[in-house]
C-alpha cells in the first residue's frame, strides 16, 4: 500500500521555486525525497517529466505528484526540469531512452546503482547462478528473483545496474547484434 | 571497527566516589574525544573549532550510548578542568561574548583571516559558498555554525559588508567605509 | 568506514549506516523483513522496559544492549520512559538535549535558524512521549552550553533560535502574523498593522533572504509568505 | 555634462541597510555625497523621494538615482527615508511643500544655506543691487544672474537661503498679502 506523502507535500510554497537559495536548495531536496518516496511506494521505475508513472506499454495519463489537487498548488515546468536535472546530477534518476525530447521519462533510483548492483550479485549467488549466461529478462522478469525488490526493473535500468559489477569484473555482459545488453555471466 | 570511537571504559557516575573525579574523567574523555575526531580537520585547516553545543551532540552521541549521557552542565565544568589537568592543546573560547566553543590556540584568528580570504577573492560570496569553499571535502553542521558565528564577528567589526538580496545574503569586504579604532 | 564518530552526526550517514546494517543483516530488504524488523523493534523496546531493573543491573550487558538497539534504528529515547530510565534520571532529558542539537542543525537551512516549540513538540517528540514540560526542561538546560541558543516568545508561544540572526521589531510583528494563519502578506499587514506596502514589502523580503520565510506564488490574489514552522503543524 | 558617478555606485553592498551601525553612518554619508554630486552635475535643485530629478512643471518619470540597473540593486524604500531624514537633518536636503505626503519632494543644498547666502550677497554686491527691491523671480531667473551657481534655483529654496542674511540684518524680506516671500532688499 503507498505510504502517506510527507507533511511538507501540504506546505504550499513547495510548488513555488524559492528565490534564497539556500532555501532552494533545501526545497530542491525535499522534492527527490519525496519523488523517491513516492516511487518506490508505487512500486514505480520510471516517471515522466511531467511527474506520473509511466508503466510499461500502458501510455495511461495518470496524476502527477508534481499537482496537488488538495491545496490547489501545482510545480511550474521550469522548476520540474530543474529538480529532474539535479537529480540525475545526483545519481538519484536515470533519463530513459523513450519519451520524446520535449517530453523525457526517467528511471527512479530509489537505492543506487552501487546498491541495486550488491543487490543483484547477492541474487546471482543465494540463486546459485554464477558462472552462467543469465539473460537480462530472466534476471529482471523471471520467476526467479520474484520477491526480490529488482524484480520487475526494466531491462535497460537492469543493463545499468550491472555496470559497477562489470567495473568491479564480476560481471560480462553479452550484447546482441545492434549492442544492445541482453544477457549477463556473473563470476 | 577502524576509526571508530568506543569508550575504553564505561564511566558509569555511580562508580565514582564524588563528582569531581568523575569529572576528571570525562574531561579527560571529551579531551581525547575531540582531539581524535577533529585530526583531520586539523591537519587539513590547521586548527580545530567547535561549538561546545555541537560538541556535546557528538560526544554524547558517539562515546555515551549505553554508558549513559553527561549533562550540559558536566560537560562545560569538565572542559573547564582541561587546563588544571594539563590538557592544553585545545580550550574554552568564546566568540562574539555569546557561543562558547572549544578551540585550538589562535584558532579564531585563523577562521577569520581564511574567512576574509575568501571574501576577498570571491566578492559576493553566500554562506553556502563560503562553507563549500572553506571546508572543500566535507560540509558538516557543526562547520556552518562556526562559520556564521564568525561572519557575524566580521560583520560586528566592519571587516565585511552585506548586499542583502532575496537569493540570500551575499559577504564582500568593506572597502569603503573605513572603521576609525 | 567511520561508524560513530562525525559520521553519526550526520543524517544522511546515520540512514546509510541502517541501510547497510538492514542489508547485511536481513539481506532482502522488502516490506515483508521491514514489518518484521518493526515488530523486533518493538519487541526490544517492550523487553527494555519489562527488565529496565535487571538491564540496569549490569553495565556491560545494558551498554551492548543499547548499542544494539541504535544499530537497528531504535531512537534511545523510545527505550526508557522518563521515571525508568536505565541510567539516572536525568539521562531522558539529555537525550532530548542532544536530538533538540541535531535539529536545530538538521533543520537550519529550512527554516533560517528558527523553530517554534510546537513544531519541535509535534514533528519531532510526541512519538517519543516527551511532552512540552521534558523539552522546556530539556532547552533550559541546554542553556549552560552558551551556544547562543536562544529562547523566544511570540504571542505566548515559544520559540528557539540557534544562529546568530537577532530578530527586529518587525520581523517580530511578522511571525506574530505567521502565527495565526502560518502566513502572512502585504495586505494582511497592512490591515493589522497598518503598514504602507513599501514598508511591508521590505521586511518581507529581508526574512526570505534570511531564510525565514517562504514565499507561495499561487495563492488566488497576492504572495504568501509563510512560516516554515507550520510544515508540520499543517497536518494535524 | 554629468560627472560619472564614482565607483561605489557599483558595490552591491551600497544597496542593503547595513547592520552595523558605526559603517551605516558612513553609508549613508556616501548615498549623501552621491545624491549631492548627481544633483550638482545634472544642475537638478529638487528630487523626489524615489530619488528622480523634479524639473519645475514637468512630471515626467524618470530614472532613480538609488536605482542602478547595471548591478540589478535598488535600496529599499525604507533606507532611503532613512538617508533622506539624514540629509534634512544635516542640512543637505530641505522637504519642499509640494509632493504629496506619501511622496514628498527634496531641495538638494550642494552648498549649505550659509554658503548660498554669501553668493548671493555677493551677486547683489557686484551687480549694484544693495539698497534695492529686487523680486525673488528676478533675482533667482532673471537675466542679471545669469552665469552665478544659484541661477534657477527655486524661488522658495532662494527665500530659504535669504534668511541667514535676515538674520544678519542684512536682507529684509518682503512677503506678498498670503505670507509667501516675493521680494527682498539688501542692504
Amino acid at each position: 500500500m503507498p505510504m502517506p506523502l510527507p507533511p511538507i507535500y501540504s506546505f504550499p510554497p513547495l510548488y513555488t521555486r524559492q528565490p534564497n537559495s539556500i532555501i532552494r536548495r533545501q526545497q530542491i531536496s525535499s522534492w527527490m525525497d519525496l519523488i523517491l518516496q513516492y516511487a518506490k511506494s508505487h512500486n514505480a521505475w520510471c516517471m515522466s517529466a511531467e511527474g506520473s508513472i509511466v508503466t510499461e506499454g500502458s501510455e495511461s495519463v495518470q496524476e502527477s505528484i508534481f499537482v496537488n489537487n488538495e491545496i490547489e498548488r501545482s510545480v511550474p515546468q521550469v522548476f520540474i526540469n530543474e529538480i529532474w536535472s539535479t537529480m540525475c546530477q545526483e545519481g538519484k534518476a536515470i533519463g530513459t531512452d523513450k519519451g520524446k525530447k520535449e517530453s523525457p521519462t526517467y528511471y527512479i533510483l530509489w537505492r543506487t546503482v552501487d546498491s541495486w548492483a550488491s543487490l543483484i550479485l547477492q541474487w546471482f549467488e543465494s540463486a546459485g547462478k554464477l558462472q552462467q549466461v543469465v539473460t537480462i529478462y530472466e534476471l529482471s522478469q523471471g520467476d526467479e528473483s520474484i520477491g526480490w525488490e529488482f524484480h520487475g526493473m526494466p531491462e535497460p535500468l537492469t543493463a545499468d545496474c550491472l555496470k559497477p559489477l562489470c567495473h568491479r569484473h564480476r560481471a560480462t555482459i553479452v550484447n546482441d547484434e545492434y549492442g544492445k545488453p541482453v544477457a549477463v555471466k556473473v563470476v | 571497527k577502524e576509526g571508530g570511537h568506543k569508550p575504553s571504559l564505561i564511566l558509569d557516575r555511580e562508580k565514582f566516589y564524588n563528582k569531581s573525579l568523575f569529572l576528571d574523567e570525562i574531561a579527560r574523555e571529551i579531551y581525547e574525544f575531540a582531539i581524535s575526531e577533529f585530526k583531520a580537520e586539523k591537519e587539513r585547516l590547521g586548527y580545530v573549532m567547535v561549538t561546545l553545543v555541537d560538541l556535546y551532540a557528538m560526544y554524547n552521541k558517539c562515546m555515551r550510548i549505553g554508558t549513559g549521557l553527561i549533562s550540559p552542565q558536566e560537560m562545560r565544568e569538565a572542559c573547564e578542568r582541561f587546563e588544571e589537568l594539563g590538557l592544553k592543546d585545545l580550550k574554552l573560547t568564546k566568540i562574539n561574548g555569546r557561543v562558547l566553543c572549544l578551540a585550538s590556540k589562535n584558532s579564531f584568528d585563523f577562521v577569520k583571516t581564511k574567512i576574509l580570504d575568501i571574501v576577498n577573492e570571491s566578492a559576493g560570496c553566500d554562506p553556502l559558498l563560503l562553507t563549500q569553499l572553506l571546508n572543500r571535502d566535507s560540509s558538516n553542521a557543526w562547520t556552518f555554525a562556526i562559520i556564521t558565528e564568525v561572519l557575524q564577528n566580521c560583520i560586528d567589526h566592519g571587516d565585511i559588508v552585506i548586499d542583502e538580496q532575496i537569493s540570500g545574503i551575499h559577504y564582500y569586504r568593506n572597502s569603503y567605509w573605513p572603521v576609525a579604532v | 568506514m567511520k561508524r560513530f564518530g562525525l559520521a553519526a552526526f550526520d543524517d544522511q550517514q546515520d540512514d546509510k549506516e541502517y541501510e547497510g546494517i538492514s542489508s547485511a543483516v536481513l539481506q532482502r530488504q522488502n516490506n515483508e523483513l521491514k514489518e518484521q524488523l518493526a515488530v523486533f523493534q518493538e519487541r526490544l523496546v517492550g523487553f527494555a522496559k519489562k527488565h529496565n531493573s535487571e538491564i540496569q543491573a549490569n553495565p556491560e550487558f545494558r551498554s551492548k544492549f543499547v548499542r544494539m538497539c541504535l544499530s537497528i534504528g531504535i531512537d534511545p529515547l523510545s527505550l526508557f520512559d522518563k521515571d525508568k530510565h536505565l541510567f539516572n534520571v536525568n539521562d531522558f532529558y539529555y537525550e532530548i538535549c542532544v536530538k533538540v542539537i541535531e535539529i536545530c542543525r538538521k533543520t537550519k537551512d529550512m527554516n533560517g535558524g528558527v523553530l517554534s516549540f510546537d513544531e519541535l513538540e509535534k514533528g519531532y517528540f510526541r512519538r517519543l512521549n516527551v511532552d512540552m514540560g521534558d523539552l522546556e526542561k530539556s532547552i533550559d538546560m541546554l542553556q549552560s552550553l552558551d551556544g547562543g541558543f536562544e529562547i523566544f516568545e511570540i504571542r505566548g508561544k515559544k520559540f528557539l533560535r540557534s544562529v546568530p540572526n537577532e530578530l527586529t521589531g518587525d520581523q517580530t510583528k511578522i511571525l506574530e502574523i505567521c502565527s495565526i494563519l502560518g502566513y502572512s502578506s502585504i495586505s494582511l499587514l497592512h490591515a493589522n498593522l497598518n503598514w504602507k506596502p513599501f514598508r511591508s514589502r521590505a521586511v518581507l523580503n529581508e526574512m526570505v533572504a534570511n531564510g525565514l520565510l517562504w514565499i507561495d506564488e499561487q495563492a488566488d490574489a497576492e504572495a504568501l509568505y509563510w512560516d516554515p514552522s507550520w510544515i508540520n503543524v499543517l497536518h494535524e
